[in-house]
């Protein structure tokens, strides 16, 4: 980790500033995150509520202390299951190829084209609504995107002689996938995962103001954002903090990211 | 002084993962007078490379230039600010690179590339550029050098490429050309043409050069004076004839000792049981129709037998099919007729059907190392992997043997933590063959094994190989374009000429007329290890090999015809050549008679030793 | 032109397997609009639903029948070029679709005039100056740019520009437009809003397949004939990375189709989407059904494009 | 006689306002019989007029009908307005009045207000320019119930409403995009002389409420619908607007069903009635932009409205004691969704109060989508949303009925059923009001339902825009503003 740039270790700092909030968050939080705690909305910064009140008279900052467990958990996993799902999937269509390629890319390509509120609707209504199920279709409506990318990078390494010496060595399928395709691809998949992971933070709040997952008095972040917009106008720390949240934790994500494929990539090169 | 040239205490090092910096060229200097070629010769790894990037102020990622200084006329290269370089370079000094395959941008038309130097330098507008660029085409005896500029890289041939390329560091007439290795990748037919060219045009234009190689034979004929580098420490510097003649560094004579590969065969282990049996054989690339015949033909009925314990040399010019045939017989490559069969069963074709043990007993050592092995992998894994999967070690008994395994290839252990990346293109070769050697195979299909290689560490692995042969009984199929290798190695050889075999037989056969006219070309092809061979050769005619895609003959007939120089007008072009049988199980597919040809062929070579002898008196 | 057959034998090939995918496409969301909880006429009738008015109402939309009876006289309906009668606007969902389409792809195209060439620029700067501080910055913006959340990008854009300057209107209903100075102030915002959603996927993936060519040993020879960084960039490593970025451009492009709901609802922008939305929620079926034929084609008509780019920039596949 | 206070200056003609509600979508319609929501109120009320009319009241005054008689409110005369013309030049006809009517009891028609026309036992021309209307039983209000939207009076014979619409309105229609906007010019040819005073009116939906308020206050749109409490501070200071509060009897309530554990139970019922903090609602959820209600849906301002009874404190001591009592503990379920108006918050707050006497209130929050036809009473623990009814008996009868449709507690009272009957043929007044008064006491200590306030309406509009007022039905004055308004230079 020494190695690690600047940008990468301000971004790790961050991501286990955040780590540490998710887990321990809730305890320090001063105030039950549904209590009503001050009469006025939209309180400004003070002393009592270091990040003020939101449109409830709710003290944000315990509010933000229980989103960051979701938001972070939530996207965490969702994100990472939709890029190992898709990066899978992938390598199996690359190194199977034939129709088996086919069937899978054009099942993904008709995936991509299904509504994700559609989606969240149908879940909801069939399996109720439940953080699992948030999980699930989130990594589900993120999935063709994720095996979409994978599928053009390993398609283009197992055309690569080492991939044929490795065949011409009486591997399996599988071993060729694991140990040959994929650590050449893995930076790039990374880099999409990060991605990936800020779109899922920002789809929860979409989610649950569909009514599938995080239920009242807790919320995602996004969330917070999204039900104190009405005190934007006034520059409520409800709406701003919330927002920072997001942005420090996506950004710091990425920045990690950037920096530790950056390094094995520098360490392929020379 | 009024050297061109001045090179001073160069050292080059390259930053290590744990932080520390190791030099991989130290204190070299030497300096060129204007108008000399100087070669740099050594071992694969030794350094060359860098040091002929180091002339134009570069540093190759990971590495630095640490100290020394270079003087090009009157610029002081190691103290150019980055604007200053990017004029020095191409402008005053250019490069042609190891692999003009590589250096090709494949998006751009070779003229784009040819001329874009001018432009960047503005030393004269496009136009001009364009006629001065077709002037060099001529004079580097490209065919049809109106157009070729055209064309886009892949529709030019290996051979023509690497003169193209020469093309491009002649256009804005630098005052220093570096030729990296520019024929290491060709064949000799080709190779002949390209140095024929280089040479004229140095001469014409006086250039000052410095050539990069690792092949004797060649440098005598380009070089005036000989650097001679070995890990990195410069061992000797003199002038071509002198350092040929009386070396006085011992690595240097070792080199010279290598340069004519002895003899590595006993023909007491050789038995006749057949190990290898290929009948009928025809392959190829792209679709296969509904017959199973495929879109692209390469191989054409090649009957191939390899016993135990013996080696088959396969040569024959870029292109002709050798590697497919390797492919074929690896299974990477599926046969559309005839069979395969190994220690008596049928091979199946296709990979799927292939035991594991039939896997490990046929290894093939692939021709390009850069591309074969995993970037992501360490040299260690890289080992590792054939003995857990072929053998189920593990742990320290893998350790030590991959430690035996680098030694076998004369490679310190130390590289073991290295990604290929850092390894240089004969370090590469070495482990991609250590890999075939991990697995214990009875048959290795070694395809341009040594061709990368220096001769000293070339004839180390050849050593290697005939020393496995004697212990373990190993058979080879040794694919190369090295004639004196193959004779060195070899048992039987096959001549392939576009994927046909056209020439056959002991390794005696090789050595005497009659040949195939097309073995005949290639076996006078080959450089001799002395100065004036090149300019003693008599001009041939067309023998420019036909450019990829590129027409055949009609079906069925002699595929050399198009550069035979004893065709017979009238028969080779109607009729297809039959299969002569010419005792001592050496056969050929040509009109001619063997006594035919011998005639021919014995005479020619008269004329020319004579002609030599001639020439290079005092 | 061998390019051309090679690029004609693809085409066909694409149409093919796209009626396949658009195939199931319907076939899926039919199934699980079926799945959805209530239909068109409940919706229809809301609060005031009484079993006898919503059964007459089911008689009346015809989804008294059988699941697979409708589906199968859909597809009827679609193959003589017929999307079927809207339920809840009593119109041809043709006529629906053809209100909307034409200002979806308008706020599409827009968009991706004005932030493909961005993302490329800044995806080709960062990876020219790559690890340096220009890069690092760049990283910075894109990312930030993703990261804050669409609505509260498009309601900060409409105060600042709308509300308190009053340069630009705060709905964009894209109505009777009548000069290009109306147009812009109708599309500044939206299109600022989506740009900030895709510029940085694309920015990033440009990044990537430019390093990755960057390492390429004709990018070396460049170098030592004397090129300068700009010049190794765009002359020699971009048409080398046009595939990759053409695929990430045709990905991103292909989300301002059918996800811009936000943008539509909060500049009351008439698009698709927002149509789609209304549509489930009013379990319009034959209107979703249609949305989601028409997004799923935009979909593969953008892949196709990006590998027909891929594969006419390369002339080792143009002339084989 | 009319709902505006602002009459000081004389009205201006000309001029066009553009204004927005809360939805639009392809569901947007020209038929009255299928309005569903405030955007289709208020396109119907400037397209079509009624037999009657509201003022700000609430009491029915004569519109197309000048003249109104009733034997018994069982049997009703309208004597039709003379001259009055269709959009299209057609004179008014008591067969178009017939149709009109008839229609909602055809299924087909799909009409919002079936269960209401089933009373109409037969409708006729009973005259030149007369129409008589036979009820299966009698019913005092009929007057008030015909002022709903959706019995405005089409074109006889009118079916397909995706072509155009042919009415007696203010304003007649000149766009209409179903989901994009709707634009409506004045109609020279109004019965009402001297209205309407906009030349036009361009009808939009913006779902998105800080969207809506960034419109108003960018001058796109000169009134919007359905601000919420908390943005009211931002349009009051911004100069050159303003906020119109409309009390209502409006009320998103706590349904308890009466045929499931454990809200069956009456004590469980009292249990949560007490939990209710109605001022915390009022002030924390509302903004103080609501009236504390009693758990009845008679809102004070309503004629009928019964002030003898006593106010249901918020008292924990007795939620816990009633909740002992009902033996409920561990934790059930409560179902809100952002459909009904403030419930997902009013949930959360009583989740808090119930965390305070030991009950576990899991709150959740389902699809706006679908909610009335899968979630709406379909749990025992859940909430509503109920507009006001203009007539207290229509609001009994459809609600609390034993019988009722949409009776969300499925509460059923004898006594209750009698007392609506009762009501509805009583046609005087004071005895009228004490029947009413009873009903809102049973429902208030019987019925499952619980009503913590009742939420007025906020529109938010230019100060250009003169002669707006409060017609409790809705906002935008009942949705019938359009021809009340005149924008000022
Ligand atoms: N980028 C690099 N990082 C680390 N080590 C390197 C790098 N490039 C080359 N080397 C090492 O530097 C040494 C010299 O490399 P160089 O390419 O100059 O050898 P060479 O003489 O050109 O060999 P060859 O004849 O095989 O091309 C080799 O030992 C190689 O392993
Ligand atoms: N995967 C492939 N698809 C299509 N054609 C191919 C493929 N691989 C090789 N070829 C073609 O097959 C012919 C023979 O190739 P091959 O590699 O066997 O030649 P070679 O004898 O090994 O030449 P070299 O000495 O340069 O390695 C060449 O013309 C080559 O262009
Ligand atoms: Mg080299
Ligand atoms: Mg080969």
């Amino acid at each position: 980790m020494s190695a690690l740039p600047l940008a990468g270790k301000v971004g790790l700092f961050f991501v286990a500033l955040w780590i540490f909030l998710a887990i321990f968050g809730p305890a320090l939080a001063p105030h039950d995150v549904g209590a009503v705690v001050s009469p006025d909305a939209f309180g400004a910064f003070s002393a009592r509520y270091p990040l003020g009140t939101d449109y409830l008279g709710r003290d944000m900052l315990s509010r933000i202390l229980g989103a960051a467990r979701f938001t972070i958990g939530l996207a965490l996993v969702a994100a990472l299951s939709a890029s190992v799902t898709g990066t899978t999937l992938a390598l199996v269509a690359a190194t199977a190829g034939g129709w088996v390629d086919e069937v899978m890319s054009r099942l993904m390509d008709a995936f991509i084209s299904i509504p994700s509120k559609m989606l969240a609707l149908v879940m909801v209504a069939a399996f109720g609504s439940s953080v699992p199920l948030l999980i699930l279709t989130a990594a589900m409506s993120y999935t063709p995107g994720a095996y979409r990318i994978a599928r053009s990078l390993a398609v283009n390494v197992k055309t690569l002689e080492y991939v044929q010496a490795a065949r011409a060595r009486g591997e399996r399928l599988a071993y060729i996938a694991r140990a040959e395709i994929l650590p050449n691809m893995v930076n790039p998949m990374l880099a999409d995962f990060g991605l990936r992971f800020v779109f899922v933070v920002l789809l929860l709040s979409g989610m649950s103001f569909l009514g599938l997952g995080v239920q009242p008095p807790n919320a995602d972040l996004g969330s917070l954002v999204r039900e104190n917009i009405s005190g934007l106008f006034e520059g409520a720390p409800a709406v701003v903090m919330p927002a920072i949240a997001i942005a420090t934790l996506t950004v710091s994500v990425n920045l990690l990211i950037d920096a530790i494929s950056g390094r094995s990539t520098r360490a392929v090169e020379n | 002084m009024d050297a061109l040239v001045h090179v001073e205490g160069l050292r080059v090092v390259v930053r290590k993962e744990s932080g520390g910096e190791v030099p991989i060229v130290n204190d070299v200097s030497f300096s060129i007078p204007k108008g000399e070629v100087l070669a740099l010769i050594g071992e694969s790894g030794s350094g060359k490379t860098t040091i002929a990037l180091a002339l134009l102020g570069y540093a190759r990622r990971g590495c630095r230039i640490a100290a020394g200084s270079i003087r090009i006329g009157d610029t002081r290269v190691l103290e150019l600010g980055p604007d200053a370089l990017y004029g020095l370079r191409g402008r005053k000094v250019s490069y042609i690179a190891q692999s003009a395959a590589a250096a090709f941008n494949p998006m751009k038309t070779v003229m784009d590339q040819v001329v874009e130097g001018a432009i960047i330098h503005r030393t004269m507008p496009r136009a001009a550029a364009e006629a001065k660029a077709v002037g060099l085409f001529t004079a580097l005896a490209l065919p049809d050098p109106k157009t070729i500029g055209a064309r886009y890289p892949h529709q030019v041939s290996g051979g023509q490429l690497q003169r193209l390329m020469a093309a491009m560091a002649l256009i804005t007439e630098p005052e220093l050309v570096v030729l990296d290795e520019p024929t290491t990748a060709l064949d000799v037919t080709t190779q002949i043409e390209v140095l024929r060219a280089f040479k004229k045009v140095v001469r014409e234009r006086g250039a000052t050069a410095v050539y990069v190689s690792h092949d004797l034979a060649v440098v005598a004929q380009m070089a005036d004076r000989i650097l001679v580098l070995s890990d990195g420490e410069m061992r000797e510097i003199g002038p071509t004839g002198d350092i040929l003649v009386r070396p006085s560094h011992p690595y240097t004579r070792s080199l010279l000792a290598a340069a004519a590969p002895q003899p590595r065969v006993d023909d007491t282990a050789a038995q006749t049981t057949p190990l290898l049996e290929i009948r009928g054989l025809v392959a190829g690339y792209g679709r296969v129709d509904a017959s199973g015949m495929p879109e692209k033909r390469i191989l054409d009925g090649i009957d191939l037998t390899i016993a135990r314990g013996r080696t088959v040399g396969v040569i024959g010019e870029s292109g002709c099919g050798k590697t497919t045939l390797a492919r074929v017989v690896a299974g990477l490559v599926p046969a559309a007729r005839g069979t395969v069969r190994f220690d008596g069963e049928a091979l199946p074709t296709n990979l799927k059907e292939r035991t594991r043990e039939q896997f490990r007993r046929i290894q093939i050592v692939f021709q390009n190392a850069d591309t074969v092995l995993n970037p992501a992998h360490t040299i260690e894994r890289i080992l590792a992997r054939p003995l857990a999967f072929y053998h189920g070690m593990r742990g320290e008994a893998a350790r030590k043997r991959i430690v035996e395994l680098l030694d076998l290839v004369k490679m310190p252990a130390a590289l073991a933590a290295r990604r290929p990346a850092e390894l240089s293109g004969g370090q590469k070769q070495r482990v991609n063959l250590a890999r075939a050697l991990a697995a214990k195979p009875d048959l290795i299909l070694c395809d341009e094994v040594t061709s990368a290689l220096d001769t000293v560490v070339g004839a180390a692995v050849l050593d290697l190989l005939a020393e496995l042969r004697r212990e373990l009984g190993v058979s080879y199929m040794f694919i190369s374009h090295d004639i004196s290798t193959v004779r060195a190695v070899c048992d039987e050889v096959v001549v392939l000429y576009s994927g046909c075999k056209v020439d056959a037989g002991s390794r005696k056969a090789l050595a005497a007329p009659p040949f195939h006219p097309y073995a005949d070309l290639l076996i006078s092809s080959v450089p001799e290890l002395r100065t004036g061979w090149l300019d003693g050769l008599p001009p041939r005619m067309a023998v420019e090999a036909p450019a990829p895609g590129e027409g055949k003959p009609a079906a069925g007939l002699c595929t050399f015809l198009g550069r035979c120089p004893v065709r017979i007008s009238g028969i080779c072009d109607r009729v297809a050549p039959p299969r002569r049988e010419l005792g001592g199980g050496k056969e050929i597919l040509c009109h001619h008679t063997g006594d035919e040809l011998e005639a021919l062929q014995s005479a020619q070579a008269a004329k020319a030793t004579s002609r030599q002898r001639g020439q290079s008196v005092g | 032109m061998a390019d051309k057959a090679l690029a004609g034998r693809l085409i066909a090939q694409r149409i093919g397997l796209g009626a396949v995918t658009l195939l199931i496409v319907s076939a899926v969301i039919f199934t699980i609009t079926n799945l959805l909880p209530g239909d068109a006429a409940q919706e229809a009738l809301g609060q005031s639903a009484t079993p006898e008015t919503v059964a007459a109402l089911r008689a009346q939309y015809g989804l008294d029948k059988p699941g697979p009876v409708r589906y199968a006289s859909w597809l009827g309906g679609l193959a003589t070029g017929n999307l079927g009668q809207s339920f809840t606007a009593s119109m041809p969902v043709a006529d629906l679709v053809a209100v909307r389409l034409p200002k979806s792809l308008l706020l599409a195209a827009v968009t991706a005039a004005v932030s493909v060439p961005i993302a490329l620029a800044i995806g080709i700067l960062s990876a020219m100056w790559r690890g340096g501080a220009l890069d690092r910055a760049l990283n910075l913006i894109t990312l930030s740019m993703v990261a804050v959340p669409e609505f509260l990008v498009a309601t900060l854009a409409v105060l600042a520009f709308a509300v308190k300057l009053r340069w630009f209107p705060a709905l964009s209903n894209a109505v009777d437009i009548k000069d290009a100075g109306q147009f812009f102030r109708t599309y500044a915002m939206p299109v600022l809003t989506l740009c900030f959603v895709v510029i940085a996927q694309m920015a990033r993936m440009t990044r990537a397949a430019v390093i990755d060519q960057l390492g390429a040993s004709y990018v070396e020879m460049a170098v030592l004939k004397g090129a300068k960084p700009a010049r190794v960039a765009l002359r020699h490593a971009l048409p080398n990375a046009i595939g990759p970025i053409a695929n990430a451009v045709a990905l991103s492009l292909s989300y301002l189709l059918g996800g811009v709901v936000i943008v539509e609802t909060i500049f009351n922008y008439p698009g698709l989407a927002s149509l789609m939305v209304d549509a489930v929620t009013n379990r319009d079926m034959p209107v979703v059904q249609a949305c989601a034929m028409v997004f799923c084609f935009a979909y593969l008509l953008l892949v196709l494009v990006a590998d027909l780019v891929a594969i006419l920039s390369n002339p080792r596949l143009r002339h084989r | 006689s009319h709902a505006t206070k602002a009459h000081a200056q004389a009205p201006r003609k000309g001029g066009r306002i553009r204004a927005a509600t809360t939805s639009s979508s392809t569901a947007d319609t020209l038929d009255p019989a299928k309005g569903a929501n405030a955007t289709d109120y208020t396109r119907h009320n400037m397209l079509y007029s009624g037999l009657t009319q509201l003022d700000a009241t609430l009491a029915p005054q004569p519109a197309l009908a000048e003249e109104i008689r009733n034997d018994k409110a069982t049997t009703w005369t309208f004597k039709l307005r003379k001259d009055v013309k269709f959009h299209d030049g057609s004179p008014l006809t008591p067969a178009d009045v017939v149709y009109s009517l008839n229609r909602h009891k055809d299924a087909a028609t799909a009409s919002k207000v079936k269960t209401v026309a089933e009373q109409f036992a037969e409708v006729q021309a009973s005259g030149p320019n007369e129409v008589q209307v036979k009820l299966a039983g009698p019913n005092a209000d009929l007057p008030v119930i015909l002022a709903a939207s959706h019995f405005l009076i089409v074109k006889d014979g009118a079916k397909d409403f995706g072509a155009g619409a042919n009415g007696t309105g203010p304003f007649k229609l000149k766009e209409f995009k179903p989901g994009v906007r709707s634009v409506m010019v004045r109609n020279d040819g109004y019965w009402k002389p001297g209205r309407p005073y906009l030349d036009e009116v361009e009808l939009i939906g913006i779902q998105d409420e800080p969207a809506r308020i960034n419109a108003l206050l960018s001058g796109d749109v000169h009134m919007v619908l359905a601000v919420d409490p908390r943005s009211t501070g931002r349009v009051k200071s911004t100069p050159g607007y303003a906020v119109l509060e409309t009390k209502s009897g409006l009320y998103t309530d706590l349904v308890m069903r009466q045929d499931a554990a454990p809200t069956s139970n009456p004590d469980f019922v009292l249990a949560m009635k007490y939990l209710i903090d109605r001022e915390q609602a009022k002030n924390a959820v509302f903004r103080g932009f609501a009236v504390v209600a009693n758990d009845q849906p008679i809102p004070p301002s309503h004629r009928y409205y019964f002030a003898g009874l006593p106010q249901r404190p918020y008292d924990l001591d007795k939620a816990k004691f009633h909740l002992q009592k009902a033996g409920v503990s561990g934790s059930v379920p409560v179902f809100a969704t952002a459909a009904a108006n403030g419930s997902i918050d009013m949930a959360v707050l009583m989740q808090q109060s119930a965390q305070k006497i030991g009950l576990t209130l899991n709150v959740n929050r389902v699809p706006a989508d679908g909610y009335w036809s899968n979630h709406w009473m379909k749990h025992p623990l859940g909430f509503g949303n109920i507009n006001p009814r203009t007539s207290a008996d229509q609001l009994f009868t459809q609600f609390f009925k034993s019988d009722a449709p949409w009776n969300e507690s499925g509460w059923k009272n004898e006594q209750f059923d009698q007392l609506v009957l009762a009501a509805r043929a009583e046609s005087d007044e004071a005895k009228r009001k004490k029947l009413y008064g009873d009903m809102q006491v049973l429902i208030h200590e019987k019925c499952g339902i619980g009503i913590p306030v009742f939420i007025s309406f906020l529109d938010g509009h230019s100060t250009k825009v003169k002669g707006l007022g409060s017609i409790p039905v809705g906002g935008f004055m009942g949705y019938m503003f359009a021809e009340h308004v005149w924008l000022d230079g």
